[in-house]
C-alpha cells in the first residue's frame, strides 16, 4: 500500500516535498485531463447519437467520419465559429462566468477518479468525501446561468437545478457512506484495491444490499448530471432548455462538455466503488498483467470501459424514460431513495458484522463463503424479479390485462 | 400510504421501467429495424426511389400539345399560373403549341400549393405533376419558373431514369448474383483443392453472362436514349436555350426539330 | 374597443410579488403550434392563465367567398391539417348535401372510409408521439412517425401528395385506388396491430408516464358538456359520443366498431391520462373499420357522374358535422346557387377544446400544463383557422 | 328533442319571440326575435335540453346579420336545431348567452371580430382572431381589406 501510488510520485519519486508535488501534479495531469475530457466528450457525444439512433430505428451522423465519428468535431467547430449572444440586460460577468464554473466544478471531480493503477491526480485520504464536496460544484454554475440570463424560463431552471441537488445529495451520500464502512477508508485507490481478485469481490456481489446502494447511487448520480428522467433542470418540452436557454455557440459548448464530462465522472466513480475498478474480476488476469507499466494500461483500459458502459446505460436511460416532475423527484429522492438509503446502511454494515468477509477476501484470496451466500440471495432476488417481470408481461397483453383489470 | 402499497409502487415502477428499456434494447441491437433513407447521400438512388408515380412535384409542360386556352391558370386557386402566347404567326422567341405559339408560361413556386387543380381540367392533358420535389430557391425571383425553359424535370427525364433504374437495379443484381457465383466456385476450388479446379474461378463471373444483360455495376451509366419516345414531350435542360423561330416556310403544323438528349440523367442529388 | 386588451387578473399591478407572470408561447415547444398563454404563477403552481389564440389566422372563411367549392377543399386540408381526409370528407359531405339527389358510388364510399380512417390513425399517432415528447420521452414519438410514416406513403401512391391531400371531393375521390394500394394497406394493417404493443410498453404502461398525467388536468364530464368539448377529449370524462355511430354519415353505419371511453382507470375519470388512453385504443378501432372496408371494397366509379361540369349546388344551407380524430368537426355552408359560396363557417373542434384550458390548468404546475396542452391534442390551424 | 317538439315549447313559453319555423328534417330551424333571445336560450337549455351549443355562425345578409345558433342535446339523440337570430346592420346587438352555455364565449369573440356582431354583457368581447388592433369586420361582404398594416403592404389585390 505505500508503494509509490500516482504517477507524479512515479515520474518524482518517493521524497519529493508537497510543492514539488503540486507543480508536478499540474504539470504531469494537466495536458491529459484536458485532452481526456475532450475525449470523453467527443466519444460520449457520439455514442449519444448513435444509441438515440438505433434505438430509434434511425442511422445517426453518417456522413463526417467513419458513421459520424466525426461529427462532433465539426459541430465544435461550428459552435466556435457562431456569434456569441448576450441577451439584453443580463448579467455580462455572471453570463460568462457561469459555463465556466460549472465546467470546473465537473472537471475538479476528475481529480480523485482513477484511471488505472496509480494512474490518479491526487489519491486523497478522504477521496469520495472530495467527490460529494465537489460534485455539486456544476450546480453552482447551473444556477449562476439561470439566473444571469434574464429569462424566466431559465430562472425556473436554475431553480429547479438547486431544488435537485438538495434532493439528491443525501441518498448518494449514503450510498457514499456504505461503501466507505465496508471497505473501511475513503481513498479511492483504497477501496479499489479491496476488490481485487475475482468479480465477487466487488463491493456490488459483496453482500445484498450493496445492490440497492448501487442502485440509489447510479439514480442519483442520473440526478446529478441532469440525465434523463432528471432532466428537470433544462427540460425542453417544459423550460424550452432551462438554464442554457440564452447560451449559444462556445458557451454552450461548455456546459455541454460539462455534463457528458459530468457523466463520465459519477460513471467511473460507480465503477470504483461498486464494480471493481481497474481489476478485471478475473484474478489470474490481474495477476498476469502485474503492476508495471504494462499492468497500468490495462487497468486504465479496464476502467475505461467499465465506465462508458455505465455511460451507455444512462444513455439507454434516457431514450427510454419520460422525464418526472419536480415533486415526483422529490418524492423520489427523500421518499424512497432515502429510507432506502439508510435501510442499505444498516443492513450493509449488520452483515458484515455477522457474516464478517474474510482478510484473505479483502487482499484478492478468492472465493468465500459470504460470497457464496450473497450469490444465494442475489440468485433468489433474481429468480423472484424473473417471475414479476413474467408475470407483468402476461398481464400487459391485453386481453389477459382486460380479465384482471376490471 | 400503507407500507403495502408504498413496496408496490416501487415495484411497479421499477417492472415497468425494465419493460420499456427490454423494449429499446431490443432495438438498438437489431440494426434491421432502422427505417432511414440516406436521401442525397453517396449512392443515391434515382428519385424515382422515393416517390411514387402519382407524386405532385413541379409541373412539367408538353408544350407540343398546349393550345393556350388558359383553362389552368383558371383553375389555379392560388394564381400561381401565368401563362401568354398568340394564335397569330410565329415570333421570335416563341414555343410551338397545337396550333398556337406561346411566348411564356410561368408558375410561381412561391405561391403553388401542388393541389393538382390545373391538370385535371386541361383538355389536352398537356401540364402534369412532376417528380421533381426540390423546389428550394435563394430568393423568391428564383421559385418562379419558366415552364417553357426552366422544366426542370420533364416526362422524357422520367421514362430516362425509369430506364436507368432498371439498369441499376439489374446491374445489382448480376453483381449480387456473380458474387455469389464467385463465393461458389470459390468453395468449390477449396472443396477439390486441386489446381485443375483454379481456372474455373476466375472464369465463372464473366462466362455464364447472358446476352442483353446491362453492364457490369462499373459501367451502370445508361446508355442515351437514342430518340425520344412518341408522344413524350421535348427534352428539357434548364440550361438549353430556347429554340431558334422556325424557318419561315415551316408551317404551324411541323415538330420543333429534334433536340439531342442529354447523355446522362441528372445525378438526383441536389 | 380596440384597445389592447389586459384583462385584470394579468395587470402588472395586481401580480403579487411571489408571483410571476410567464408566457408560455406563442413560440413554445409543448404548445403545438403558435398558441399564446399567459400563466401566472406561484413558483411553479399555476394560479391562473389565459389563452391567447388567432397568430395562426388565414381567413379560411373568406376565402371560401371566393373561390369555388373545387378549389375550397384543398384550403379545407389546411385546417386540421393532421387529418386532411377527414377535412376533405368534412367539406364535400357538406357540399353534397346541399344537392338533393346525389349518389355518391359505393367504391367512393368506401375509399373515403379507408382514408379517414387511416388519417384518424396517423393523426393519433401523432398526438401520442408528440404525447409523449411533451411529457419527455423522444423515442415513442419516433416509433409513431415510423408507422405514421407508412400511412402517409399510401397516401402518397394513393393521391401525390403526404399532408394536403386534395383527395375527398364533392361528388366523390379525386382518383381511384388500385391492388397495389389495397395490398399495402391490408399490410399495414397486419404491420400495425403488434406495434401498438410497443406503445404500451413504452408509454401508457410506464409508471412515469402515469404519474405524469393520472390525475392530472382533470376535465369533468360537466365542464366539458358545457365547453362543447368533442372528440376523444369527451370519451375520456367518460361521455360515450361518437358521432360515427350516433349521426353517422358516409358509410360508417356499416361497421363494427367500439367506441373507447375513459374509465379512470389510474386516476381519476377524465385525466390526462384518460384522454390518451382513448386515443390509443381508437386507433385500434380505425384499424378495425379499415379492415373491414378494404375487404368488402366493391368495384365500380369512384365519383359520381351527377356533377358535370363546374360544381354549382342548388341555393340552400347545409350543416354537417364528421367525427375527426380531435373531435366533431363541422361546416355550414351556405349556397346562393352559384359556383362559389355565400358563406362557409368551419366548426372547429380544437377551437372548443382549448377554450376550457383556463378552468383545468388552474393549480396544476408547469410541467402540468404541458400535459395539459399536449392531451388536448390541439392544432392551430383549426383553432386559427 | 325533435324540432316540431322544441317549436312547440317555444310557443307555449315565448310565443311571440318565434317569428317563423322551417321543419325540413335535413335542416330544421327557427327564427328569434332578438330582444327575446336570452330568456329563450334559458328556455331552450333547461325546458329542450339543448345543452350543447355546437356552432356559432355569423352570416351577412345584406341589409341583417344573422346569428346562427347550432344546438344540439349532448347525450341523446342526435338532431342539431339552427335558431336564427335577426339583427339589423347598423345597429347588431345581440344579448350574449356565455353564461348559457360555455362556449358561446370564444364563438361570441369570433362572431364579434369577424362579423361586427356585438354581443351585450359579455365579459371578455374583444377580437380573438384578428389581431387587436384590426380595424373592420372581415366576413362582412362591403369588407376592404387595408392596404398596409404596421407598414407591411398588402400586394394581394
Amino acid at each position: 500500500m505505500m508503494t509509490p501510488y500516482t504517477l507524479v510520485d512515479w515520474v518524482l519519486g518517493d521524497g519529493a516535498g508537497w510543492i514539488a508535488r503540486f507543480i508536478g501534479a499540474v504539470l504531469v495531469w494537466a495536458v491529459p485531463i484536458t485532452g481526456f475530457v475532450s475525449f470523453v466528450g467527443l466519444l460520449s457525444i457520439w455514442l449519444e447519437r448513435k444509441i438515440s439512433a438505433h434505438i430509434q430505428c434511425r442511422l445517426g451522423p453518417m456522413e463526417v467520419g467513419y458513421h459520424g465519428a466525426l461529427q462532433t468535431v465539426a459541430d465544435g467547430v461550428k459552435l466556435l465559429a457562431k456569434e456569441d449572444l448576450v441577451p439584453a440586460d443580463a448579467d455580462r460577468f455572471l453570463f460568462a462566468f457561469a459555463p465556466i464554473l460549472a465546467f470546473a466544478g465537473t472537471v475538479v471531480g476528475f481529480a480523485v477518479v482513477p484511471f488505472g493503477p496509480g494512474l490518479i491526480v491526487a489519491d486523497l485520504d478522504i477521496g469520495i468525501f472530495y467527490l460529494a464536496a465537489v460534485g455539486s460544484l456544476e450546480a453552482i454554475g447551473v444556477i449562476a446561468a439561470g439566473w444571469a440570463s434574464n429569462n424566466k424560463w431559465s430562472l425556473f431552471g436554475s431553480v429547479r437545478a438547486a431544488t435537485q441537488v438538495v434532493s439528491y445529495e443525501i441518498p448518494m451520500g449514503l450510498a457514499f457512506v456504505t461503501i466507505a464502512a465496508l471497505a473501511g477508508t475513503l481513498s479511492m485507490s483504497g477501496i479499489v484495491d479491496q476488490q481485487q481478485g475475482w468479480i465477487a469481490n466487488w463491493f456490488l456481489f459483496r453482500n445484498p444490499f450493496t445492490w440497492i446502494a448501487f442502485i440509489i447511487y447510479y439514480i442519483a448520480a442520473l440526478a446529478e448530471c441532469k440525465r434523463a428522467p432528471f432532466d428537470l433542470p433544462e427540460a425542453e418540452s417544459e423550460l424550452v432548455s432551462g438554464f442554457h436557454t440564452e447560451y449559444s455557440g462556445m458557451r454552450f459548448a461548455i456546459f455541454f462538455l460539462a455534463e457528458y464530462a459530468q457523466m463520465y465522472v459519477v460513471s467511473a466513480v460507480a465503477v470504483v466503488l461498486f464494480l471493481g475498478g481497474w481489476y478485471s474480476g478475473i484474478a489470474p488476469l490481474d495477476a498476469a498483467v502485474g503492476t508495471g507499466v504494462a499492468g497500468k494500461l490495462v487497468g486504465a483500459g479496464i476502467i475505461v470501459t467499465k465506465s462508458f458502459l455505465l455511460v451507455c446505460v444512462q444513455m439507454w436511460l434516457r431514450w427510454t424514460l419520460p422525464r418526472i416532475r419536480l415533486d415526483q423527484m422529490l418524492y423520489l429522492c427523500m421518499k424512497i431513495l432515502m429510507p432506502f438509503g439508510m435501510l442499505t446502511l444498516v443492513g450493509s454494515t449488520m452483515w458484515e458484522y455477522y457474516f464478517p468477509t474474510p482478510e484473505i477476501a479483502k487482499v484478492g484470496g478468492g472465493w468465500t463463503g459470504n460470497t457464496v451466500m450473497t450469490g444465494v440471495v442475489v440468485a433468489i432476488i433474481g429468480t423472484l424479479s424473473l417471475i414479476v417481470y413474467v408475470r407483468s408481461v402476461i398481464r400487459s397483453t391485453p386481453s389477459l390485462r382486460a380479465a384482471s383489470n376490471p | 400510504m400503507s407500507l403495502g402499497a408504498y413496496l408496490n409502487s416501487i415495484g411497479t415502477s421499477a417492472k415497468t421501467i425494465v419493460a420499456g428499456m427490454a423494449l429499446t434494447f431490443r432495438y438498438l441491437i437489431r440494426p434491421s429495424e432502422i427505417v432511414t433513407i440516406q436521401y442525397g447521400s453517396k449512392n443515391n438512388a434515382p428519385k424515382e426511389r422515393y416517390v411514387p408515380d402519382r407524386h405532385r412535384g413541379i409541373h412539367i409542360l408538353e408544350t407540343e400539345k398546349c393550345i393556350h386556352c388558359h383553362i389552368c391558370e383558371k383553375a389555379c386557386p392560388v394564381d400561381c399560373i401565368t401563362m401568354d402566347g398568340t394564335r397569330d404567326a410565329p415570333f421570335d422567341g416563341a414555343w410551338k403549341g397545337d396550333g398556337c405559339f406561346i411566348s411564356s408560361f410561368t408558375l410561381d413556386l412561391n405561391k403553388c400549393i401542388f393541389c393538382n387543380l390545373c391538370c385535371e381540367p386541361c383538355p389536352k392533358e398537356c401540364i402534369h405533376m412532376g417528380m421533381e420535389f426540390d423546389a428550394a430557391a435563394y430568393t423568391r425571383a428564383h421559385g418562379v419558373k419558366n415552364l417553357l425553359t426552366d422544366a426542370p424535370y420533364s416526362e422524357a427525364d422520367r421514362v430516362r431514369e425509369a430506364e436507368a433504374r432498371q439498369l441499376i437495379e439489374a446491374a445489382e443484381a448480376e453483381a449480387k448474383r456473380r458474387k455469389d457465383e464467385a463465393r461458389k466456385a470459390a468453395a468449390a476450388a477449396k472443396a477439390q483443392a486441386t489446381p485443375a479446379a483454379a481456372p474455373a474461378a476466375p472464369g465463372a463471373p464473366a462466362a455464364p453472362k447472358p446476352p442483353g444483360l446491362p453492364p457490369p455495376p462499373g459501367a451502370v451509366v445508361p446508355k442515351p436514349i437514342a430518340s425520344p419516345t412518341p408522344g413524350m414531350p421535348k427534352p428539357p435542360g434548364a440550361a438549353m436555350p430556347p429554340p431558334p423561330a422556325p424557318p419561315a416556310t415551316a408551317g404551324p403544323a411541323m415538330p420543333p426539330p429534334p433536340k439531342p438528349m442529354p447523355p446522362m440523367p441528372k445525378p438526383p442529388t441536389n | 374597443m380596440n384597445a389592447p386588451h389586459i384583462p385584470k387578473a394579468f395587470a402588472a399591478s395586481d401580480v403579487r410579488s411571489e408571483e410571476m407572470l410567464l408566457n408560455m408561447g406563442p413560440q413554445h415547444p409543448s404548445t403545438h403550434g403558435v398558441f399564446r398563454v399567459v400563466i401566472r404563477t406561484d413558483g411553479e403552481i399555476v394560479i391562473d392563465s389565459e389563452s391567447h389564440v388567432g397568430y395562426l389566422h388565414r381567413c379560411f372563411e373568406k376565402h371560401c367567398e371566393s373561390v369555388s367549392f373545387l378549389q375550397s377543399v384543398l384550403y379545407t386540408d389546411r385546417l386540421d391539417y393532421l387529418t386532411s381526409m377527414g377535412n376533405n370528407l368534412a367539406f364535400s359531405l357538406g357540399v353534397e348535401r346541399l344537392f338533393t339527389d346525389l349518389v355518391i358510388p359505393e367504391r367512393a364510399e368506401h375509399i373515403r372510409v379507408i382514408c379517414a380512417e387511416l388519417n384518424r390513425i396517423a393523426s393519433h399517432l401523432l398526438a401520442i408521439g408528440t404525447y409523449g415528447m411533451d411529457i419527455g420521452a423522444i423515442t415513442p414519438f419516433l416509433y409513431c412517425f415510423r408507422d405514421r410514416e407508412k400511412i402517409l406513403s399510401i397516401f402518397e401512391s394513393i393521391c401525390g401528395q403526404r399532408l394536403n391531400y386534395n383527395y375527398v371531393r364533392p361528388g366523390g375521390v379525386a382518383y381511384d385506388i388500385d391492388d397495389s394500394m389495397i395490398a399495402a394497406i391490408k399490410d399495414f394493417c397486419k404491420y400495425f396491430r403488434p406495434k401498438a404493443q410497443e406503445y404500451d410498453d413504452l408509454l401508457s404502461n410506464n409508471d412515469i408516464f402515469v404519474r405524469r398525467t393520472a390525475n392530472v388536468g382533470v376535465l369533468s364530464k360537466e365542464l366539458a358538456l358545457s365547453y362543447g368539448v368533442t372528440g376523444p377529449c369527451l370519451r375520456g370524462s367518460g361521455v360515450k359520443r361518437d358521432l360515427r355511430r350516433d349521426l353517422p354519415y358516409s358509410i360508417y353505419s356499416r361497421f363494427d366498431f367500439e367506441i373507447p371511453v375513459g374509465t379512470g382507470e389510474r386516476g381519476t375519470l377524465g385525466d390526462c391520462y384518460d384522454r390518451y388512453m382513448v386515443r390509443v385504443r381508437e386507433m385500434i378501432e380505425s384499424l378495425r373499420i379499415v379492415e373491414q372496408a378494404v375487404s368488402q371494397i366493391p368495384d365500380g366509379p369512384f365519383k359520381t357522374d351527377q356533377i358535370k361540369g363546374k360544381l354549382r349546388p342548388p341555393k340552400g344551407e347545409s350543416f354537417i358535422r364528421v367525427e375527426n380524430s380531435r373531435g366533431e368537426l363541422g361546416f355550414y355552408i351556405i349556397s346562393d346557387g352559384k359556383d362559389v359560396a355565400y358563406r362557409v363557417k368551419c366548426r372547429a373542434p380544437s377551437f372548443h377544446n382549448i377554450s376550457l384550458l383556463t378552468d383545468i390548468s388552474r393549480g396544476a404546475m408547469i410541467a402540468d400544463m404541458v400535459a395539459i396542452i399536449g392531451s388536448l391534442d390541439i392544432v392551430m390551424g383549426e383553432v386559427d383557422r | 328533442m325533435t324540432p316540431d317538439k322544441v317549436h312547440e315549447i317555444l310557443k307555449a313559453k315565448h310565443a311571440q319571440a318565434v317569428s317563423a319555423f322551417d321543419p325540413n328534417p335535413k335542416h330544421p330551424s327557427i327564427k328569434i326575435a332578438p330582444e327575446f333571445w336570452r330568456v329563450v336560450a334559458k328556455t331552450l337549455r333547461d325546458d329542450c335540453g339543448l345543452d350543447y351549443l355546437v356552432s356559432l355562425t355569423a352570416v351577412d345578409r345584406a341589409a341583417e346579420l344573422e346569428a346562427i345558433y347550432t344546438l344540439e342535446v349532448m347525450d341523446g339523440a342526435r338532431c342539431p336545431i339552427h335558431v336564427r337570430v335577426l339583427v339589423p346592420r347598423d345597429n347588431p346587438l345581440i344579448a350574449t348567452v356565455e353564461d348559457i352555455w360555455r362556449t358561446a364565449d370564444w364563438h361570441e369573440r369570433e362572431a364579434w371580430d369577424l362579423m361586427g356582431i356585438t354581443f351585450v354583457g359579455h365579459h371578455n368581447l374583444v377580437r380573438i382572431l384578428c389581431a387587436e388592433d384590426w380595424e373592420g369586420h372581415p366576413l362582412r361582404k362591403d369588407y376592404k381589406s387595408p392596404d398596409t398594416y404596421h407598414g407591411i403592404k398588402n400586394n394581394v389585390t
